[in-house]
């Protein structure tokens, strides 16, 4: 089953995707790998950051890997580069 | 009585920042010291000429992550009374504040404590970023030593 | 040019201090980070209400030991670039400030833990007094427990 | 020999002195025991506060003892009652 999401882009990661943010439907059960890859598969550019971002799915973090997550209706998922606030 | 509740104060604006405001957001009259960090721009980094920074930030979740950080820090340190996180966004001109962090505890040594790990705590988990544009050099995107998931450390 | 001279700066004063005052006199375009502490009057002391307090210093020898101070913190942190304290004399009403200490580096460490070692340097060793009055109970000369010649430690 | 110094009282010195400064004439030759003595011959007051003031002379901090300081026309001399600034 598949729901529908927003995503948020920053820093390195909307110069990349060139967005702010889209809607987009997702599996709503899957990892948070996989979630990665459906960004990916949208956004190509986006894998020259794989190894320096972090996921957050209703502005909580995320690691990569195969926890799983379930997403619902209308949920925020943002890319996250490194911070560099302060 | 104001006085009885703990303030957990956040802004993130693209306004012009004031110490005067954090300060006197934090004045408390059972405390007796207010510490204060104020980040402020650089003008130049490994040699190049900085111009301005551009900040940006992923603003409710960096709000939930700076009350994360200020629970932290009441149960750390019990006896902070008021904590205020004025933060900038947009455009921030040379030697202007980017963010200041305001804290009152009754003794000076929680205050002076608590902020200075406010200001690590938010360098590491706050989502908002730094591009800093130079004179010649292309912009770059900081990354702060702090954060857990950068290449550079 | 100006920055590249460090400051010293002093201002023992029956004025009302300003912290945007002293935040601006150590702000410095190389520096990218200021810290500083702020000493207030509290509302009371051991369950008495306290009116008001009322200082007083040796002003040309509390300069002299704010400069030892400072001399002492540039040989322990290099880099500090400005350094700022503004003391209030005479009556200082409840919640008002009686110190502000600015300290600029290019580095948050160094700031942060200079103004610390000013501060208590300055309870330490600089000639200044304070005399809490209080609502019912006889007017109080304080001592500060970091000062080594009370009878109280 | 004797000289002429400038003597600060402050806080609670001040209180028991009931001045703020006075010009004395005292030996110009003499340990700081002996001029903490030539100022509590002045003011038997002071003699309370013994245990908890220390002396300054020419604005530097002197401890009470056997320690020789020399003084010269004009040389300020202050009793430094417990600090509490800041």
């Amino acid at each position: 089953m598949n729901t529908e999401v927003t995503v948020f882009y920053f820093a390195k990661s909307a110069e990349l995707t060139g967005l702010k943010s889209e809607t987009i439907r997702v599996p709503s059960e899957l990892t948070t790998l996989e979630l990665w890859q459906e960004l990916v598969n949208r956004h190509s550019r986006l894998s020259a950051v794989r190894e320096s971002v972090v996921l957050a799915v209703r502005q909580e973090y995320v690691a990569f890997g195969n926890q799983r997550v379930s997403l619902q209706h209308g949920d925020e998922v943002a890319v996250i580069p490194p911070l560099s606030g302060g | 009585m104001a006085e009885e509740n703990p303030r957990d104060l956040v802004d993130l604006t693209h306004d012009k920042l004031s110490v005067d405001a954090v300060s006197e957001s934090v004045t408390c009259p059972s405390c007796g010291a207010i510490s204060i960090f104020i980040g402020t721009t650089r003008n130049s980094f490994d040699g190049n000429k900085v111009v301005r920074l551009e900040y940006e930030a992923y603003v409710p979740m960096a709000q939930s992550e700076l009350r994360k950080i200020y629970a932290d820090i009441r149960a750390r340190w019990p006896t902070v009374r008021h904590i205020c996180v004025h933060h900038r966004l947009g455009v921030v001109p040379v030697t202007e504040a980017s963010v200041i962090i305001g804290i009152s505890s009754p003794h000076r040594r929680d205050a002076l404590e608590a902020v200075q790990h406010c200001i690590d705590s938010l360098k590491a988990t706050v989502p908002i970023w730094k591009k800093e544009v130079y004179e010649v050099a292309e912009p770059c995107w900081k990354e702060n030593k702090e954060c857990q998931w950068t290449e550079q450390t």
